[in-house]
């Protein structure tokens, strides 16, 4: 494929790490440049920083209840379409329409707000969640750029 | 990281930093609480002036100071939001609990 | 594994994406970002980021040849250590040592300068080049921050 | 784009990018090549004084712009460089061609 024409429109970048909290300011920096190419407006980044920060806090918190595993962040410009998959191979959610609920959470102890899932909703215009209990969950987030 | 908290009258005022996310809350949780063992206080401003990036992790972290101080009424408050800021703390319907003052916007 | 003790010295991430040059940028920022974690200068910040920069560049365009395909930046810290690899699946190099050798270019019709791996001898502790012609090339970086 | 070229008395002045890497480098080598298939051009002043970044492709670009000029002494000149850009300058021996004015700094 040669840089040009129709293919310009696609572009993929994916970011692997690992569960320290120390890495969430990295791979918010990492997406928010990324997604400059879709010429966002500051306020349209920071919807994106926000729901990413939510997703791969939970990976961190929930999925991997502080332990230190990998989490995947794929990206992927489509067009106007900005793509984000936040994928953990930790605990699962058994109970995925009821972990979305507002002020829901199962680790109130962590002060975990339950609004998580709340701000991704509010802040992008997809959010899908995919969960197999032990095996682990994928958060698909999409958002549409300069309307 | 001691000019962060500064304590008149009873009320303790908190600098929060630029980025308020998990790893952030977290420390200043504890900072608080640490604080909060020491002396009596009665309320707590969040300085929200430096503040540009916040999570759901931030609300946990007011939340909980909240309960901290016994949920009395006007024992939190959060000074000089920024309309991103003020966005998030709507949102999450914390306004409910404190008061909020915006940052005058240039 | 805990977020505790010995291990904290310890982080990796890796970064997958398309050779397109619109990329670059973004690389270069997210590594930058990941390698706060030292308390690096700033003079080491922008070694940091030209050797990435010389590094992606090559890949894409002598490695892919202006294709797009993936490219796979790898990052960790241990101690005071920096590592990066620059990794491709292209055509690789037959002659690493000339290929390495200041001012040597295979590509002057592209305006090479030939300055890359001089570049990146420069800025980092560590330069280290595997490659098999036909299959690619791994370029490992090492500096050690805060000496 | 176009306050990046500026001519005056036969001489291109071109402001560079804050960052001078692959892609920008491209784009600017094309750019000045069309300027100079236009009209006549004895000289350019590379100004990097908004410039924080530079790599390798810079050289090649600046390199390729002296080849395009006829290889002239005296026809390529850096000004307004800080201490970042003006080490990579020194280290590819390009101050070989070209007179570097730096910036000050504070
Ligand atoms: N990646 C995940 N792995 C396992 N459980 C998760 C994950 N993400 C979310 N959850 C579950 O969904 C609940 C609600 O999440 P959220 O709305 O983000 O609120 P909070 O993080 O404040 O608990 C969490 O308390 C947790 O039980
Ligand atoms: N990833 C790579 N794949 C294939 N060849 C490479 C790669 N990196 C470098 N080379 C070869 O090494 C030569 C020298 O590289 P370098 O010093 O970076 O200079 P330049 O990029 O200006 O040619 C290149 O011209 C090319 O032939």
């Amino acid at each position: 494929m040669r840089e040009e024409g129709i293919m310009e429109r696609t572009n993929e970048m994916q970011i692997e790490f690992d569960a320290r909290s120390c890495n969430e300011g990295f791979v918010r920096v990492s997406v928010a440049a990324f997604c400059t190419q879709l010429n966002p407006t500051l306020e349209e980044v920071a919807d994106i920083k926000t729901a990413v920060s939510e997703a791969i806090t939970n990976a961190m918190i929930h999925g991997y209840e502080g332990e230190i595993h990998k989490i995947l962040v794929k990206c992927k410009i489509e067009g106007k379409d900005f793509y984000i998959d936040v994928i953990d191979h930790g605990v699962g959610i058994s109970d995925i329409e009821k972990a979305m609920e507002p002020m829901f959470t199962t680790k109130p102890e962590l002060e975990r707000s339950g609004m998580g899932f709340a701000f991704m909703e509010a802040f992008m215009d997809e959010v899908e969640v995919e969960s197999t209990v032990g095996q682990g969950t994928v958060v698909h987030l999409r958002k549409r750029i300069g309307r | 990281m001691d000019q962060m908290f500064q304590i008149g009258d009873s009320i303790l005022t908190v600098s929060l930093p630029v980025e308020l996310d998990h790893p952030n809350s977290q420390a200043i949780s504890q900072q608080i609480d640490e604080i909060l063992q020491e002396q009596y206080i009665r309320g707590i401003v969040f300085d929200f002036g430096n503040t540009t990036f916040m999570d759901s992790s931030g609300i946990g972290m007011i939340m909980g100071r909240y309960k901290a101080l016994g949920m009395r009424q006007d024992s939190i408050r959060a000074i000089r939001v920024n309309r991103r800021i003020y966005k998030i703390l709507n949102l999450s319907g914390i306004y409910k609990v404190m008061k909020i003052c915006r940052q005058v916007e240039e």
